[in-house]
C-alpha cells in the first residue's frame, strides 16, 4: 500500500486504544475530505481482509478498530494473564508504609493511611508481598506484619538495607520537612 | 555601554569551559590557559553583574583554573622533561565530559518511544479483565517511596491530632459501638468509621472494636474477601455486656 | 503468510503493550521450540519490513515489539493530543554516564558532570529511566544507580551492548589524540 494517506490513517488506528472513525480522523488531517478519509478506511479495511494476517481492520459501533481474529483468543489471554498487573495506589501507600515502618501492626498502618486497610492487606498477602511475622503482647494479639523475599524481588532490591531512605531521594529537592526526614528511616528486621 | 548581554545558562563549568575552548577555536590539547581563565571569571562576573545565583561548582573551577595559571607561570622545573602538564588537571575532565556529552547527542538522535515512534495499547477494560494474582507487578521503587512520603506529608499537615486523642477513651467509644449495634442488629465495618471527624478518634473506634472482639461482644465475618466486613452483637440487654466491657 | 505458528504470535505480539521475547512466547506454546519461537520472529520482522506499512516489528529490550515508522510521529501525537515530554540535555548527559558507567554513585556522576545531579537523578528515578540498584560499602552507605529496561525501550535499543560505542581516551599520547578530536561535537551557538 504505498497510499501516504492510508499509511497515516493505519498508523493512527495502529497507536489507538479506542475505535476511531472517519469524521474525527479528518479533524487530525485538515487537508483531507471526509470521503478521502472513509474511502481510506474501507481500503485499508479490504486490504488486511485480504492478507489473511492474525488481525483486520472491524468496523465497530464508534468507528474502525484493528481486532485480532477470534481463534487466537486463547493464545492472547495466556499471554495478557503473564502480562505486569499494577498495583492500586492504596495498595501502594500501604506497602510502602510496611516496607518503610515493619514490623508493623495494622492498626499502625491505618492510623498513617487513616482509613482501613484490611482488604488491601490481603491483597498484599495474596500477592505474596507481605507477611505475618507474629503476634504482638497486647489485647486481641494483633498481628505484626512485615515484607518478604519476593518484595525485595520485585523491586529489585538487593536486602532491605538498600531501601532508600526518603531523604536520599526527597533531599534533593527542598520541600522535605524536618519531621518527615526524622520518620524515614527504614526499620530493619 | 548600550549593548544587550545575552548570556547563555551552562549547565557546569565543564560546559562552560567547552564553549569557551570552541569559541576561542583552540585545541584542547593546548588549552591557552590565561585567556581561557580571563575569559571563564569574566562570565562569572556577568552572572554577578545580573544578580545569578553562581553555583558552587563554577567557583571550584574558577580556582583550580587561576591555580594552573600560576603554576604555568613558574619557570619549568630544572629537573627536566619528567613534570606534567598543570592542564592536564582540566584536559581529562573536559575530555571525559566530551564523550558524554556525545553519547548524550546520540541517544536524543534514536528513535525515541512515544516520540519519534509509538506501541500499542491495551485498553485498560482489557487489563482489568485478566488481572490475577500470578502477574508480576509493574510497580517500581520510586512509586513506593512516593506513596509513603505523600503519606507522611499528609500526616505533618495534621498536627492538631495529638490533642483530640484524650477527647474520647476507648472505653466510651465502646460503649458507642454497643448503641449502634444494639440499634441497628448488625453492621458493615465501613459504616462504623462513616462519622468520625479525625484520624485519632477512628484509632480510637477501631481499638473499641477490637477490645469488644476480643473479649466477644462482637464477631465479625466477611463472606469474601471482596466483600465488606460485617459487625454482628452477641450481647443482650441486660447490663451485663456493660459490666463485661467494665471488667476487660 | 499462511503459517499458523506466525500467526500466533503475531496476534499476541500485537495485542501485546510491552516487549515480548522468544523465551516469553516459548512459555505460553510449549508444543514449540525455542528455535521455532525465535525463527518465527525473524520471519515477521522481515515480512514487515519488507511491507512497506506505517509500522514494523523493532527490536527492543530483548524482545519484540511493533512500533510505528518514525515518519507518522506528527500524525500520531495531533491524535494524542500531547507534545511527547523531552529531557533535557543535563538529564540525557545524565542517563548517558549512568548508562555507560553502571553500577555508579552520584558523585561519580557528579565528578564527571562537573555539577550537582540530585535534581536530574529524581526526575530519571521518576520516569523509571534509572533504578536504585543497591548500596555501596562506603562511609553513608550511598546508593548505587543503573538504568532499567525501560530506558532500553524508550531509546530503541535491543540491550546495553547495542549502546553507541564509547570513544577510548587511553591518555594524551599524540595518536589518541585523533580518535578523540573526530568525537568532538559540533561548536555550540
Amino acid at each position: 500500500m504505498p497510499d501516504e494517506l492510508k499509511s497515516i490513517i493505519e498508523a493512527m488506528l495502529f497507536t489507538s486504544d479506542r475505535p476511531l472513525n472517519a469524521r474525527e480522523i479528518r479533524t487530525w488531517l485538515p487537508d483531507k475530505t471526509l470521503s478521502d478519509v472513509s474511502m481510506a478506511l474501507k481500503d485499508i479495511e479490504n486490504e488486511y481482509n485480504s492478507m489473511r494476517r492474525s488481525f483486520v481492520l472491524k468496523e465497530v459501533a464508534q468507528g474502525y478498530q484493528f481486532r485480532t481474529q477470534s481463534r487466537y483468543a486463547p493464545y492472547i489471554l495466556r499471554m495478557l494473564k503473564t502480562s505486569p498487573a499494577r498495583l492500586s495506589r492504596a495498595a501502594l501507600e500501604t506497602l510502602a508504609i510496611i516496607s518503610y515502618k515493619q514490623p508493623i501492626l495494622r492498626q499502625e498502618i491505618e492510623r498513617l493511611r487513616g482509613v482501613d486497610v484490611g482488604g488491601i492487606l490481603k491483597t498484599l498477602l495474596e500477592k505474596g508481598l507481605i507477611r505475618i511475622v507474629g503476634r504482638k503482647a497486647l489485647p486481641g494479639r494483633p498481628l505484626i506484619y512485615g515484607t518478604t523475599k519476593k518484595f525485595l524481588e520485585v523491586f529489585d532490591l538487593k536486602d532491605l538495607e538498600s531501601l532508600p531512605r526518603l531523604k536520599e531521594i526527597t533531599g534533593l529537592s527542598p520541600d522535605s520537612e524536618e519531621t518527615i526526614k526524622n520518620s524515614m528511616m527504614p526499620v530493619l528486621s | 555601554m548600550d549593548c544587550e548581554v545575552k548570556l547563555e545558562v551552562f549547565e557546569g563549568p565543564l560546559d562552560l569551559l567547552l564553549h569557551l575552548i570552541y569559541k576561542n577555536e583552540v585545541d584542547i590539547f593546548d588549552i591557552p590557559i590565561a585567556t581561557i581563565t580571563d575569559q571563564y571569571l569574566e562570565y562569572l562576573d556577568m552572572m554577578k553583574v545580573l544578580n545569578m545565583e553562581i553555583a558552587s561548582d563554577f567557583l571550584l573551577m574558577a580556582s583550580t583554573l587561576v591555580h594552573i595559571k600560576s603554576k604555568m607561570l613558574l619557570p619549568e622545573s630544572i629537573d627536566g622533561d619528567e613534570e606534567e602538564d598543570p592542564r592536564i588537571e582540566i584536559t581529562r575532565p573536559l575530555l571525559e565530559y566530551m564523550r558524554f556529552r556525545d553519547i548524550a547527542e546520540e541517544l536524543s538522535e534514536r528513535e525515541i518511544l512515544n516520540r519519534d515512534v509509538f506501541a500499542r495499547s491495551i485498553p485498560p477494560y482489557v487489563r482489568d479483565q485478566i488481572e490475577d494474582q500470578e502477574s508480576e507487578l509493574d510497580v517500581n521503587l520510586f512509586q513506593l517511596m512516593d506513596a509513603f512520603k505523600h503519606i507522611m506529608n499528609q500526616r505533618s499537615a495534621g498536627v492538631q491530632l495529638r490533642f483530640s486523642i484524650e477527647k474520647w477513651s476507648v472505653k466510651d467509644k465502646a460503649k458507642v459501638v454497643m448503641a449502634i449495634l444494639r440499634e441497628k442488629g448488625s453492621m458493615f465495618f465501613g459504616e462504623l468509621f462513616g462519622q468520625e471527624k479525625t484520624v485519632s478518634e477512628l484509632i480510637v473506634t477501631f481499638l473499641a472494636l477490637l477490645e469488644l472482639i476480643h473479649i466477644g461482644l462482637v464477631k465479625v465475618f466477611q463472606p469474601t474477601h471482596e466483600s465488606d466486613i460485617r459487625l454482628v452483637p452477641c450481647f443482650d440487654d441486660n447490663g451485663s455486656a456493660s459490666d463485661r466491657l467494665n471488667n476487660a
